[in-house]
């Protein structure tokens, strides 16, 4: 043993240190294990909720608008959070639609965090006019109206939830350019890039096995302000109408369509789906929050 | 041989009076951060005497708590840190009774504090006219107009050509030289009884160093006034200072007259530091090398905090070795203090 | 061979900056009319030889342009003029191959042990991955390829699969040496590679610099502005000022014998510890922007001995006439490369 | 006492000759009169012209003698003929008013108080059509332009001066609108000193705004609201029935239509029976009940009996029955129903698209698997049109108030060149109808008029050519110190608006 | 030739042209303005007609042309709908998104820069974290959800501001503004309320991160050190350095409000161009759509460029760096 100080056991490696940390905030414990159950709620929607809004034939016009706690017809199902105008459960609406908001945030901050990722980096790292060239067609991605943006897409393509996630990764693409651009800038600067280079690397190997990782952690905290926000987002297109088709209700969907019956006293049809929408919001800026704390305390907003 | 009983002496200044009076009289200070992890001994049990117009090098290694201790004398120890200490007297002033408020008229008055990064120690959104006229106002009385009289004055003294035009600028626009004399210039505005400078010269270069160093001095011996010189460079302070104390891992490891220390250092730590400074002396050879780096403030074991490092240690130093006097104002904590390193 | 090897040659390189301006003097400079992208030579036309095996010194306060010229001799910064020479054959006209050689003969050292390490990289990749991506070693042998070199350079070799933050700054600038070694390399360049150590543990890494050379018979470029430890390590030294070298000799000399003014201060500036008490004695002034160097000698405004001339023209480096080594050498052409003392003042030529 | 009414939709303009929209409409209704109106039930009354006398294609009007503009100037001939003159001038009209002097030939002013006007055949819509055709003032609107003023300075009140009850004040746009009562008003003076209109397109902001007591009266409150509101003290709902039917198109072409599967290539829906079946499938009242609140009726025709040209025939709805249509699916040959899409607009009917879910939730039982798919309005009827759904849900409103209206329009099959059947996208097509549709727009004779459209709405009806579903009715809400007594062509009138006793 | 507001403007010129391109073809992808804007009983004859006077039955490209050929002399045409120049429709109603967007903005700030920046002084404490969970749900709740919210509540329940709508104004000139009105400034307050309520979230962010960031630098200590007092420390050392990022962001906020508040301006019926926007976009209004846009582009872009002029006012390092 040449030197005094004890071995470090090998498995003490980054992401230990990033577990133990992540686990010394209990708020953000917290969001994560609801995190962790809304998403397990989603997943298991079929099996678990007690009707399937989305088989139209199962509903009767009848059931529509019952309270909370109601019975239905032959009181075979209570509906423990009430009926919405087409007699969807709304208990089991939510779980869908939980279903829907939770696979459309991911699937497109994901997508829209490799599209983004690979412009701002490329950007970033050769400068000069492809880098101009590359945050120019962010500005213009930036000044368009997400909602124009989403009604000529979903004029294009037809109405679909995958038509909507088309919408939402054209919208944030550009935030996540933005993002690894500045992190990448910072990062091309750094000496151990240098050192690359003094390997005789090549510039793709620089840049995706040096650089791409020391930009992950600022680009996961937008990614996860970013979830919240597509979830958000996809249900304030849904308000406007032009968001996932009824049909397949996203939690937005709910809450829009409820609110047509806010005033009326039928609060149950809005309100369930606003606080599950809320509360999954919550969990992940919770989470995010303290990502960002521990990822890069320096820069946080 | 206690601690108490070695200092006995110190405690009463007043009969000292072969020497100028003592300014700053501080025993067992401790700051120690409470932090997520556990608590950061930064500074663990210094004791310091200064007597007016002194000029005192503190030299450590890099986190050893030398600014640590510069802070915590100025107050200004941040949120998880806590402060405590067996007697801090400033000016016949016990400094643990003030209230905030006239620790506040205390600083920049009669204690000031220069730091080491001078791109970073303005403010760089105000001009420094503001930041200059702010510190005479925050302490006196004056007009605004006798305040910038009052900085042009001191600008000159410590070597700014054309100081007017330098008051409207902004500090980017000067060199870091510049600025470090200006942030001299602030210490020196409410003429303070000391002056802490945290390595005021570690980011300047060779020559600019030197012009800062022949300032400094000029100005301490002209004013009277007493400098705590703090650095990780021996050989810089060794040519300025009256007295020199090595700091390691939160203690004062050895005190003495720069002469003995330079000259007759007990302490394996002080030893170590001056052989292995390179110079065009060593060179070819092989440089004298303290193995091992600096532990960690955090859990530090029990015992001398040398130990692991130490080619003298043995089984004593498994316990904390006592700060005695070896010599004629020069004390150490060694148990080995006897010997000659 | 009787004439010592050039392994590295450099011809009147120069390296300019434009700088971005900002957009308020801009706007002013466009209504006065015409603006100039303001121009930083950072190094304004270097000749050196650098011969195998020698430890050359270069010391400049900050700004001169050291670091650029460290890394144009590595290849990352392409020059803006002049010609590096790699073994004789100019650098720029290289390719595939010999460029390879070229890249990864000269190996860099780099000042900050924190930034120079990637974070996100196992020791082990880090020194193993260039060896295995130029298939100078094959991937099952990196680990034991990777021990013997942690071995080497006084690592433990247990921790290679640590990350860079579980190792303090002296340990991960052992874990930068080994990255060097690691593609065998015949150059190293050490951009201020121990200012960011304490002294305890500078001491120990110029040590390992030492052991290191002569078991690899290696070629320092050792960049410093501490002239202690340039003074420590190298054969020769060179002093830089504004882009330039003004002064360049063996150690000795240089420290007994400088003939330029500012290699005069600098020494005189050399802290050492002492036990009277200092009187300091500086020369006035500060390094002149590189933006606007100073007419004829860029020393002028500073020095002490200025004389009109120096206002006017500026002085070339050549051979000091009553230096001993030019006296014990033969002609002035055929002189060894190694041993001569040139120096760039028109004190020289009184 | 003054009134504050919140519009679900605004005005386009105030020009009169702009842009036939109903918000823009019911704005010139009340500041303008038109020589003929037509009262709640669409039958047409006196207005500017006191009398008229048709005699084969001539007309002759005769005019009210003491009617002033509101700028105090008379009303004459003169402003007739200018402004029936003016109506194919206005540029870059959206929807031109020429629509409704489609028929005119010619107009004469034999003497200031008389009127006569040409068509260039029988033309019994003609006083429908005039009716929507209000009378400006040759003085205040003649300017340089081809059209005298133009739209834009009508939009401005330049020269927007009429006979009507309330005579213009500002419009501050998408903001509200100002009336001030005309007091040179010919007619019996409205209540209100002064009338403002403030558009609040989102419905629930409509109804809040009324309970906060910020307008008078709201137009259309959601359904949803309605069991609420009819129980607040403090307010008073009026329910009108109207002209407008919801409907169900079905495309009976060869081929089968975008979004069919499972039907081997041929298309179900132009066997009666299908449609019999899907019709009787669809459980009406409980549409209107659960759905729409009871703000509808259910439909059994394309207007509500006994409007003109409706057949007693069908003013009943038969009650659904699933049983009955699978047993028809089966006949057909499609006991195993099949797959179906049914497009919808989202947000231009009232609870447009949740009917369309409801019905496929009904034809879902009786096997028909229906896709809903919904949009918003200028997709969904760019869509239409192009024939991308098996069916549609979409709406008409009868404007004028009889049976040749949506006939024509809906029923007839479709003949661009002859403008008929211009919202017939539904392929449906029979010649013995389309004969009786046209007869009965040559006939002048009521009796004779009515008759031959009852027999061509019970041909169609028979044929299940479309499936009415409800007849929306339309819903105004006010304070409870206000009442209006609805208008079947869903205008929001100030000047029919009263205070309660 | 001020070579780098020249530069801006040739971009901007170049987002404009190709902005008004897309929304070109994105509208004609939408749908058929005609279909929306003739009376349904119309003929097909009829419909043709109108295209032909709206000049829709030319060839995309054409019309496009033609529209560009307008556009250099600042006729961006009339809008289908009403016949009216599409410019001065939109410029009609921009006051009123001026104000809203403003107060707005002015709400986030005065609330959020105070909150942000005790927040970052005592990160642990609980009022902090108080104010930074609120700041999450701010930040993360739907505009709409939250609009609908505020009208129950202060609208209907409580009655204190009316539901929607623009109230009473006053006018200035060609201008007309409601924020001067009591009435008005109460119409006004809701809708602000809630664009401010997400605005205000970003603005604490923003705040603690720089005032984080701002704290251990050594200037702040070194302020400390002279024996300032905390107030001098905090009011004038620490704000105004951490106003450099707040105007950044809240300028480019600022300016994205302004440009999109549609979502609000729907909620509230607020005459806003947002509202303009969506109700154009919906009855595919091309003319007003696309001078919208056009006009949005520009205006962001300019905003851009305050931005970074105000950015080298507050930080003198950027400002005279030559000099
Ligand atoms: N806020 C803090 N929280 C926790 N530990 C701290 C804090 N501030 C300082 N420390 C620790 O206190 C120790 C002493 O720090 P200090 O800054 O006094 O060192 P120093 O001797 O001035 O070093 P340097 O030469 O690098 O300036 C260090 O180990 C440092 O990690
Ligand atoms: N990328 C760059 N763009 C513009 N100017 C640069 C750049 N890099 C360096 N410079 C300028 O070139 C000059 C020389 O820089 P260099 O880093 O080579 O100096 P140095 O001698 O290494 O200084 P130090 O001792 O501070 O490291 C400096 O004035 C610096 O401002
Ligand atoms: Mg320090
Ligand atoms: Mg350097």
């Amino acid at each position: 043993m040449p030197d005094a100080a004890p071995a470090v056991p090998r498995h003490e490696s980054l992401l230990r240190v990033f577990v133990a940390q992540f686990l010394s905030s209990k708020v953000a414990v917290l969001g994560l294990v609801m995190l962790i159950a809304f998403i397990l709620l989603a997943i298991l929607a079929p099996w678990i909720s007690p009707q399937n809004p989305y088989d139209i034939g199962s509903l009767d016009i009848m059931d529509s608008k019952m309270p909370p706690g109601a019975k239905n017809f032959d009181g075979t199902l209570t509906y423990w959070l009430g009926t919405d105008g087409q007699a969807r459960d709304v208990l089991s609406a939510i779980l869908y639609g939980l279903r829907t908001s939770l696979f459309v945030g991911f699937v497109s901050v994901i997508v829209a965090f490799l599209i983004g990722a690979a412009a701002g980096l490329i950007a970033a790292y050769f400068g000069g006019r492809i880098d101009a060239l590359l945050m120019r067609i962010v500005d213009i991605q930036l000044s368009f109206p997400s909602i124009l943006l989403a009604l000529i897409l979903l004029a294009v393509l037809g109405k679909g939830v995958d038509k909507v996630i088309y919408a939402l990764i054209a919208v944030q693409w550009a935030y996540f350019a933005r993002a690894a651009r500045g992190a990448a800038i910072v990062e091309r600067n750094k000496e151990y890039v240098e050192a690359a280079r003094c390997m005789s690397l090549s510039w793709h190997r620089i840049l995706w096995r040096h650089v791409f990782p020391n930009c992950i952690p600022p680009l996961m905290v937008i990614a996860t302000i970013d979830l919240a926000h597509a979830i958000a987002l996809e249900a304030t297109l849904s308000f406007l109408g032009v968001g996932v088709p009824v049909t397949e209700p996203s939690l937005g969907m709910l809450i829009s369509n409820g609110f047509e019956f806010m005033l009326s006293g039928n609060y149950w049809i809005s309100f369930f789906p606003g606080i599950a929408l809320a509360l999954i919001v919550i969990a992940i800026n919770l989470v995010g929050d303290h990502l960002r704390d521990i990822l890069n305390p320096r820069n946080e907003i | 041989m206690t601690e108490t009983a070695t200092l006995a002496p110190a405690r009463t200044p007043r009969h000292d009076a072969q020497e100028a009076k003592l300014l700053l009289d501080v025993r067992g200070l401790r700051t120690w951060f409470h932090t997520r992890d556990g608590i950061v001994k930064a500074v663990d049990g210094v004791s310091l005497q200064l007597r007016e117009g002194e000029i005192l090098g503190l030299v450590g290694e890099s986190g050893s708590g030398k600014s640590i201790t510069g802070f915590s004398l100025m107050g200004l120890v941040d949120a998880p840190g806590r402060l405590r200490a067996d007697r801090l007297m400033f000016g016949g002033r016990d400094l643990l009774s003030l209230s905030p408020e006239q620790y506040r008229q205390l600083r920049g008055k009669d204690m000031a504090m220069i730091f080491q990064d001078p791109m970073m120690t303005l403010n760089p959104t105000l001009r420094v006219d503001t930041q200059m006229i702010e510190a005479v106002l925050a302490h006196d009385k004056v007009s605004r107009k006798a305040a910038r009289a009052r900085s042009i004055d001191v600008l000159v003294k410590v070597g700014i050509p054309s100081p007017e035009e330098r008051l409207l600028v902004y500090p980017h626009h000067l060199s870091g030289g510049m600025r470090q004399r200006i942030a001299i210039a602030i210490a020196l505005l409410n003429s303070p009884k000391l002056i802490i400078a945290d390595e005021p010269t570690t980011a300047l270069d060779v020559t600019i160093q030197g012009q800062i160093l022949f300032e400094v001095q000029k100005l301490c011996r002209e004013l009277g006034t007493a400098l705590i010189w703090i650095t990780h460079d021996l050989a810089i302070v060794s040519g300025l200072a009256d007295r020199l104390a090595v700091m390691y891992a939160g203690r004062i490891v050895e005190t003495a007259p720069t002469p003995e220390i330079v000259g007759g250092a007990r302490h394996p730590y002080t030893h170590g530091l001056i052989s292995s400074i390179p110079s065009i002396h060593t060179r070819g050879k092989e440089l004298f090398q303290i193995p091992g780096s600096t532990p960690s403030l955090l859990n530090l074991p029990e015992g001398c905090p040398f130990q692991a490092r130490c080619y003298r240690a043995d089984s004593q130093c498994l316990r904390a070795p006592p700060f005695a006097e070896v010599g004629p104002g020069h004390w150490a904590s060694c148990w080995h203090q006897g010997v000659q390193a | 061979m009787s004439e010592p090897a050039v392994i590295l040659g450099l011809r009147n390189v120069q390296r300019v900056y434009t700088q971005p301006v900002d957009l308020l003097s801009r706007l002013g400079g466009a209504l006065k009319g015409g603006v100039k992208p303001r121009a930083v030579h950072a190094v304004a036309g270097v000749d050196l030889d650098v011969i195998a095996g020698e430890v050359i010194g270069i010391v400049g306060e900050s700004g001169c342009g050291k670091s650029t010229l460290g890394r144009m001799l590595t290849g990352i910064l392409p020059p803006t003029a002049g010609e590096i020479r790699y073994k004789g054959k100019p650098v720029a006209s290289l390719g595939g191959a010999a460029r390879r050689e070229y890249e990864l003969g000269v190996q860099m050292i780099f000042q900050d042990p924190y930034s120079s390490l990637n974070p996100r990289m196992r020791v082990i990749d880090i020194i193993g991955e260039g060896p295995v991506v130029h298939g100078m070693i094959r991937r099952g042998e990196k680990e034991a390829y990777v021990s013997q070199l942690m071995h080497k350079v006084g690592l433990d070799p247990s921790y290679r699969y640590r990350y860079p933050h579980q190792f303090s700054g002296g340990q991960r600038q052992r874990i930068g040496v080994a990255r060097a070694l690691a593609v065998k390399p015949s150059v190293i360049v050490c951009d201020e590679a121990v200012a960011a150590l304490d002294v305890s543990i500078q001491a120990q890494v110029l040590n390992l610099f030492m052991q290191l050379r002569k078991e690899y018979s290696l070629t320092y470029f050792f960049i410093s502005h501490n002239l202690g430890v340039v003074s420590h390590l190298s054969d020769r030294v060179a002093i830089m000022y504004l882009g330039r070298i003004v002064e360049i000799a063996d150690t000795d000399t240089i420290f007994s014998r400088a003939r330029h003014p500012y290699t005069q201060a600098l020494i005189k500036e050399l802290p050492v510890l002492r036990t009277d008490r200092r009187q300091f004695d500086t020369i006035k002034g500060e390094l002149p922007s590189p933006l606007n160097p100073p007419s004829g000698c860029p020393f002028h405004p500073r020095c002490p001995f200025v004389m009109e001339r120096c206002t006017r023209e500026r002085p070339v480096l050549k051979p000091v006439k009553a230096a001993p080594a030019a006296a014990s050498g033969t002609t002035a052409a055929g002189m060894d490369a190694g041993k001569r003392h040139l120096s760039a003042c028109h004190l020289d030529d009184m | 006492r003054d009134l504050t009414i919140a519009l679900r939709s605004e005005p386009s303009s105030m020009d009169p000759q702009f842009h036939s929209l109903t918000p823009n409409t019911q704005m010139s209704e009340t500041i303008f009169d038109p020589l003929v109106r037509t009262d709640g039930n669409a039958k047409p009354i006196p207005s500017l012209a006191e009398s008229w006398t048709a005699d084969g294609n001539v007309w002759v009007f005769k005019l009210r003698k003491d009617v002033k503009f509101s700028d105090g100037s008379p009303f004459t001939a003169d402003d007739v003929l200018f402004t029936y003159d003016r109506v194919p001038k206005v540029p870059n009209s959206p929807s031109s008013y020429a629509l409704y002097l489609s028929t005119v030939d010619k107009v004469e002013a034999p003497d200031p108080h008389t009127v006569k006007i040409t068509t260039k055949g029988p033309s019994p819509v003609l006083l429908a059509n005039l009716s929507m055709v209000p009378i400006m003032s040759k003085k205040a609107a003649s300017g340089p332009a081809p059209e005298g003023k133009t739209t834009v300075e009508l939009n401005r009140g330049d020269g927007l001066i009429g006979t009507g009850p309330y005579k213009f004040v500002s419009w501050k746009r998408g903001a509200e609108i100002v009336l001030d009562r005309n007091e040179h008003y010919w007619g019996e003076k409205p209540v209100w000193d002064k009338v403002t209109y403030r558009p609040i397109t989102n419905s629930a902001a409509r109804v809040a705004a009324l309970l906060a007591g910020d307008v008078d009266v709201i137009e259309d409150p959601p359904t949803d609201d309605l069991p609420k509101l009819k129980k607040d003290k403090n307010l008073y709902i009026q329910e009108t029935p109207s002209v407008r039917v919801i409907y169900i198109a079905l495309n009976q072409g060869k081929e089968p239509p975008a979004g069919m599967q499972g039907t081997d290539g041929k298309n179900p829906l132009t066997d009666r029976r299908v449609r019999e079946a899907l019709s009787l499938a669809i459980d009406r009242k409980a549409i209107v009940d659960r759905v729409m609140d009871g703000v509808g009726l259910p439909a059994a025709n394309v207007l509500a009996y006994p409007a003109f040209g409706t057949s007693e025939k069908y003013s009943k709805v038969a009650p659904a029955d699933a049983e009955k249509a699978k047993k028809l699916l089966a006949e057909a040959g499609y006991p195993n129903g099949f797959t179906l899409s049914l497009g919808s607009p989202d947000g231009r009917y009232t609870n447009d698209k949740r009917i369309a879910q409801v019905v496929a939730s009904m034809w879902a039982r009786i096997g028909v698997k229906t896709a809903v798919e919904t949009m918003a309005p200028p997709v969904f009827f760019k869509q239409r049109n192009a024939f991308a759904f098996s069916a549609y849900l979409a709406g008409w409103a009868a404007s004028s108030g009889e049976m040749l209206n949506p006939m024509t329009s809906l029923i007839v099959t479709k003949d661009p060149a002859r403008g008929i059947g211009t919202t017939n996208w539904s392929k449906y097509s029979n010649p013995d109808v389309d004969n009786l549709v046209l007869e009965a727009s040559k006939t002048l004779d009521d009796a004779k008029r009515a008759e031959l459209l009852q027999k061509a709405g019970d041909m169609a009806m028979d044929d299940y050519a479309l499936l009415p579903l409800q007849f929306e009715l339309s819903v105004w809400a006010m304070k409870k110190d206000i009442r209006y007594g609805g208008r079947a062509d869903q205008m929001t009138l100030a000047q029919y608006m009263t205070l309660a006793k | 030739m001020l070579s780098t507001i020249v530069r801006r403007l040739l971009q901007t010129l170049v987002v404009v042209l190709i902005m008004s391109a897309l929304v070109f073809a994105g509208l004609y992808v939408i749908g058929d303005p005609v279909l929306m804007l003739a009376s349904p009983e119309a003929s097909d004859l009829e419909r043709e007609a109108i295209r032909e006077t709206l000049g829709l039955n030319l060839p995309l490209w054409k019309q496009y042309a033609i529209f560009m050929s307008k556009a250099v002399h600042l006729d961006f045409g009339n809008s289908f709908l009403n016949g009216e120049s599409a410019m001065r429709l939109i410029l009609e109603r921009m006051p009123a998104t001026l104000e809203l967007a403003t107060l707005a903005m002015l709400l986030s700030v005065l609330i959020g820069v105070p909150l942000g920046i005790y927040a970052g002084l005592r990160p642990r404490s609980l009022a902090a974290r108080g104010i930074m969970s609120g700041s999450v749900l701010g930040f993360s709740l739907p505009n709409f959800w939250v609009g609908l919210m505020l009208i129950m509540l202060f609208a209907v329940m409580l009655g204190w501001m009316p539901a929607g709508g623009r109230g009473p104004v006053e006018t200035f000139g060609p201008i007309q503004l409601s924020i001067f009105n009591w009435e008005g400034l109460k119409s006004l307050i809701l809708p602000a309320s809630t664009i401010a309520v997400a605005k205000c979230a970003l603005i604490i962010r923003v705040t603690r991160a720089a005032t984080r960031e701002c704290l251990p630098q050594d200037y702040i200590k070194f302020a400390r050190a002279k024996g300032l007092r905390e107030k001098r420390v905090l009011g004038v050392h620490l704000l105004k350095n951490i106003m450099i990022p707040i105007v950044t962001i809240g300028g480019l906020e600022y300016g994205q409000v302004f440009a999109f508040a549609v979502v609000t301006e729907t909620v509230f019926s607020w005459p806003g161009m947002g509202k303009l926007l969506i109700d154009s976009i919906i009855t595919l209004d091309r003319p007003v759509v696309v001078a919208y846009l056009m006009l949005t582009v520009v205006f962001l872009a300019m905003l851009n460029l305050v931005v970074d002029i105000a950015y080298t006012i507050l930080d003198p390092r950027v400002r005279l760096g030559a000099a």
